[in-house]
């Protein structure tokens, strides 16, 4: 793509989130929502479900956000964005950009039919998936995207044994224009992502890794590394699907030519993985590698 | 037929509404919602001009504090500086400084200190 | 000027005359030819609104939700079990104190399923903080849905407005559409006095302490406690503000006039029936039939469920000989939820009536005027209090 | 229970035009002076073909009952098959009106105590030029002569006022024609 990327020094001063907010040490959505809302710029209207964001965004009177958001119900995420949009026509402010921040579970489970249906009508806004991989907000329980084998207090002794569900895959079988990953871990390929999906009309998804220090077990230090080791063990991929091409992006795009780190590493730096073996370990890196070699066959035109 | 009568319940039926008051739950953005959240720090962040590599260098570069910083305390400034106000002590800025220009001190030293 | 139509397309008109800038429904019987004539008259550009066709109740109403908060006139319409599908985004709605409008086409609720008319859909709603008024005819419709957003938009509340399924719904019957001039004499543009606005940003339904917290200024802002006593005292006024904005379609229309109960030879009246709905229109054929008996009975129509005009009800009521409360819903293992309403009413007047209740019409049973007819007259002979256990009226056990 | 009432039922089949037929004799009646018109369709689930009802009722005054027909003063019946499938004088009055399209005339129907008429709506609106089978502007024609209650012009010009747009003269000459040649039995 020929769009000039951001870099750090180019990335605008202005920050849009207050300090001394509610999130955790080392959390990993604040880097992500105080990049992303850089992004949106000021002419934008949230909409946010219950999760992490509900507490690091304040408790009333006070806000921690400085552009005006709209807390709604955990099903009605999309939905609302919906409403706010039909006002904004009906107001004739199409400028206004409208954003929906939600959780993976405000997403994968209990947001999925209204973000479905507002993909189904073409809603003209940006849905951000920010992805813990668990509910944190209520304490660590299993969501539809925390991956197979963790522990969370839902399934503390022989963890998950299901599958992570692929969200951005599901949306993007709606046909909509834009669908990409990001990760807490590179802000500015989120933020270029962001800037990118402004510019479309119609529905535009957006699901970013972001690692928690708390939920994952690990010290908060390690968030930004955590995040970029799930990229270049190749678990989690960095990539855009616009207009339906499929394109790994940034540190995903690189690991096409490197040798990817063992996904063994990845899980031994959270204590999540506590329940995994070496078997389970074996399946996993086989499930990445044939991924991967997918992957390659499309870089290089053979499909 | 309009026999019954229907009166109001504020007891003065043909009194003027008094105007509704705006019950809108809106919160208006400002700082510390969660209060001096630099009180959660044990250990501090310390940047060492010395390394860092906007302040040897006198000008803009690197910033990866300050894009990292979850918490937005560090300004994107030569050198960067830190607001310990609202600083939680996460270690990130220390962990991604590519010159190990930020190390993390005891609390409690700096306080023996300050004493 | 005049027209005959469904009930449907009345509660249609009303909300093209109110200027509803957003409507969002899902189709649910016997709701559905209401939502259909809306996307109609969109579609067709006959009223200039957004129409979204949403994938459930829930996300009609969070649409209207979101578009109220952001400064728009919303509206929705639903039945059954797509109001219970709402629950959760009614509770919201009134929390969040937008003044919305919704008709309810009054329903039976599964299981197991049915698609005919009682009250229990909407009743069972009571306490979520919505305004409730009930219709009787197609007028009543028209005219309702107007005056709903006038009382919405005047006490920051939202309303339903309920009317029977088939019985009203689909039934044609004349009624007379206001002026467009009339009803923006009537009902000026909502002006909203907080909305989403990146000119003067707000965070909206944010998570609220026990206790009150000071904000940014250091003014003390209520805690959930206070919210919620406010929305209790902003309802308790909203009975005022129904009679006024009665009083004020009246001057304007020339309808109206009785914004609590409708009454129907009720000031000599011995007995007194109290229903809602259609039902109160059709016991005034059993009120004329036992007057020409020389029984001496009246009918009150209660138009305003909530907020609940008791000091109406008990003005209406006490010193009667007999009450009678008719209606199409239950509180399971206790009695019809308006009985004990109208009991409550009366707690500490004088001269308390002999009361008994009647249960009918359960999820579209039928009613015929004449078993009305024999269960007032029986009722009136056997003279008896019955405060407790109701009678049900058409069951074939 | 009130003796102001006509009331008029009508059966066809589910598709064929009933409700619009209905509609436009209240409509007709609501002009001629009739304040109180309800007209009310089967309540609940109606299948394309299958019998159908709708009810009319008619008076000077404001109809506060909205409850289904059981004794009418008259029936339509849109297809005289309908006569073998239902039973279409159900809670007749004695002397009441049954109105049937059907080439048969009044005599070969057998209705004790009724009083019957016939026209053949479904030659009578072919001959005025619409497509086969639509019978429910016509036999408002029928009803316009047996009935006796609203005149041919104003329900013609009901006709006109329901089908704006989609051969409205067609449709009232339907009706003209049939009402010239409506059959009326002894009662």
């Amino acid at each position: 793509m020929a769009t000039k990327k951001t870099t750090i020094l180019n990335l605008p001063e202005e920050e849009y989130v207050h300090p001394g907010n509610r999130a955790c040490a080392g959390c990993g959505l604040s880097i992500v929502y105080k990049t992303g809302l850089k992004a949106l710029g000021r002419d934008s209207i949230l909409v946010v479900p219950p999760s992490c964001l509900t507490v690091l965004q304040g408790l009333y009177p006070i806000a921690a956000t400085q552009l005006p958001c709209l807390n709604v119900t955990f099903a009605s995420t999309a939905a609302a964005a919906t409403g706010v949009l039909a006002a904004m026509r009906a107001q004739k402010r199409p400028d206004v950009q409208v954003a929906a921040w939600a959780g993976d579970g405000g997403t994968s489970d209990i947001g999925l039919q209204a973000l479905s249906g507002a993909c189904e009508r073409g809603e003209d806004f940006i849905f951000i998936c920010y992805d813990n991989e668990a509910y944190m907000n209520t304490g660590v329980q299993r969501s539809g995207t925390t991956p197979q084998h963790v522990l969370t207090t839902t399934t503390p002794f022989t963890g998950k044994h299901q599958r992570k569900k692929d969200v951005p895959a599901i949306i993007a079988a709606h046909g909509i224009d834009y669908v990409a990953t990001a990760s807490a871990a590179y802000p500015l390929d989120f933020y270029d992502k962001v800037v990118k999906a402004k510019s479309i009309p119609g529905p535009k998804y957006i699901h970013v890794h972001t690692p928690c220090p708390a939920g994952w077990g690990f010290s908060p230090r390690y968030t930004v590394k955590i995040g970029r080791m799930a990229v270049e063990t190749g678990l989690f991929d960095l990539y855009e699907r616009e207009k339906g091409q499929f394109r790994l992006t940034g540190a995903s795009e690189k690991m096409l030519d490197k040798k990817r780190k063992p996904v063994a590493d990845y899980f031994a730096t959270q204590n999540r993985f506590k329940g995994m073996d070496a078997e389970k370990i074996r399946v996993l890196q086989a499930e990445v590698d044939e991924k991967w070699a997918a992957y390659e066959k499309v870089a290089q035109g053979i499909c | 037929m309009n026999d019954v009568k229907n009166p109001g319940n504020s007891g003065n039926d043909s009194k003027k509404q008094e105007k509704f008051a705006c019950r809108t739950s809106h919160s208006e953005p400002g700082p510390g919602d969660g209060g001096r959240t630099g009180s959660w720090r044990v250990l501090r962040p310390v940047i060492d001009l010395d390394k860092c590599i906007p302040a040897k260098r006198n000008k803009a570069a690197c910033f990866n504090c300050w894009l990292y910083c979850p918490d937005g305390v560090i300004t994107k400034t030569i050198p960067p500086t830190i607001d310990y106000e609202y600083c939680k002590g996460c270690e990130i800025c220390a962990e991604e400084c590519p010159a190990d220009a930020i190390t993390m001190v005891e609390e409690t030293l700096i306080l023996m200190e300050e004493k | 000027m005049h027209i005959i139509e469904a009930g449907n397309v009345a509660a249609a008109m009303g909300v093209k005359l109110a200027g509803v800038q957003v409507v969002a429904a899902y189709p649910i019987t016997p709701q559905t030819p209401l939502t259909e004539k809306l996307s109609e008259l969109v579609d067709s550009r006959e009223m200039d609104a957004q129409y979204i066709p949403v994938e459930s109740e829930h996300s009609a109403l969070s649409v209207c939700i979101a578009a109220s908060s952001a400064g728009s006139r919303a509206f929705t319409a639903t039945s059954a079990n797509g109001l219970l599908y709402m629950n959760e985004q009614l509770h919201w709605a009134a929390g969040a104190r937008l003044p919305i409008v919704m008709c309810v086409v009054n329903r039976g609720i599964g299981a197991p399923w049915t698609v005919w008319n009682d009250h229990q859909d909407a009743m069972s709603q009571r306490d979520t903080g919505w305004i409730q008024i009930y219709c009787c005819d197609h007028q009543q419709i028209i005219d309702t849905v107007i005056q709903a957003f006038a009382i919405a938009e005047t006490v920051r509340a939202p309303v339903m407005v309920c009317y029977d399924g088939y019985i009203l719904s689909h039934t044609y019957m004349p009624f007379d559409i206001p002026e467009q001039a009339d009803v923006e004499k009537f009902l000026p543009a909502f002006t909203p006095d907080w909305a989403l606005n990146p000119q003067c940003p707000a965070n909206l339904n944010t998570v609220t302490l026990p206790e009150p917290r000071a904000d940014v200024r250091g003014n003390t802002a209520p805690g959930y406690m206070e919210i919620r006593h406010n929305l209790h005292t902003d309802l308790r006024r909203t009975i005022d503000v129904t009679a006024d904005t009665d009083a004020k379609f009246k001057d304007v229309f020339g309808r109206g006039g009785q914004p609590f109960i409708e009454s129907y030879f009720c000031d000599d009246a011995e007995q007194v029936v109290v229903c809602m709905g259609s039902l109160s229109y059709q016991m005034r054929d059993v009120v004329d039939e036992l007057r020409k008996e020389g029984v001496s009975v009246g009918v009150c129509g209660l138009r305003l469920y909530r907020p609940f005009p008791d000091r109406a009800v008990a003005e209406a009521l006490s010193g009667r000989k007999n009450v009678f409360v008719f209606e199409k819903a239950l509180s399971y293992g206790y009695e019809g939820p308006l009985f004990s309403d109208i009991k409550a009413a009366l707690y500490g007047t004088e001269n308390l009536p002999k009361i008994r209740n009647f249960i009918l019409g359960l999820g579209g049973r039928e009613i015929r005027t004449r078993a009305l007819y024999e269960a007032v007259k029986t009722a009136c002979s056997e003279n008896q209090s019955k405060p407790h256990d109701p009678d049900f009226i058409g069951l074939k056990l | 229970m009130r003796d102001d009432i006509i009331e008029i039922r009508w059966h066809g089949r589910g598709g064929q035009g009933a409700i619009t037929a209905a509609k436009i004799v209240a409509n007709a009646a609501f002009t001629s002076g009739y304040g109180g018109v309800v007209m009310a369709p089967t309540f609940g689930t109606e299948r394309r073909g299958a019998p159908v009802l709708t009810s009319l009722k008619i008076s000077k005054n404001k109809i506060y009952d909205l409850s289904p027909i059981t004794e009418p003063d008259m029936v339509l019946v849109l297809d005289h098959l309908l006569v073998e499938e239902v039973d279409v004088a159900a809670g007749l009055k004695p002397g009441g009106l049954i109105i049937i399209n059907s080439p048969r005339p009044p005599e070969t129907f057998n209705f004790p105590g009724m009083k019957i008429a016939t026209a053949d709506v479904t030659t009578m609106s072919a001959n005025a030029g619409l497509p086969t089978g639509i019978v429910n502007t016509g036999i408002i024609g029928a009803f316009a002569k047996a009935a006796g209650i609203l005149d041919m012009d104003t329900l013609a010009g009901a006709i006109e006022a329901e089908f704006a747009g989609k051969n409205p003269e067609k449709n009232a000459e339907a009706a003209r024609m049939t009402h010239a040649h409506t059959l009326i039995g002894e009662a």
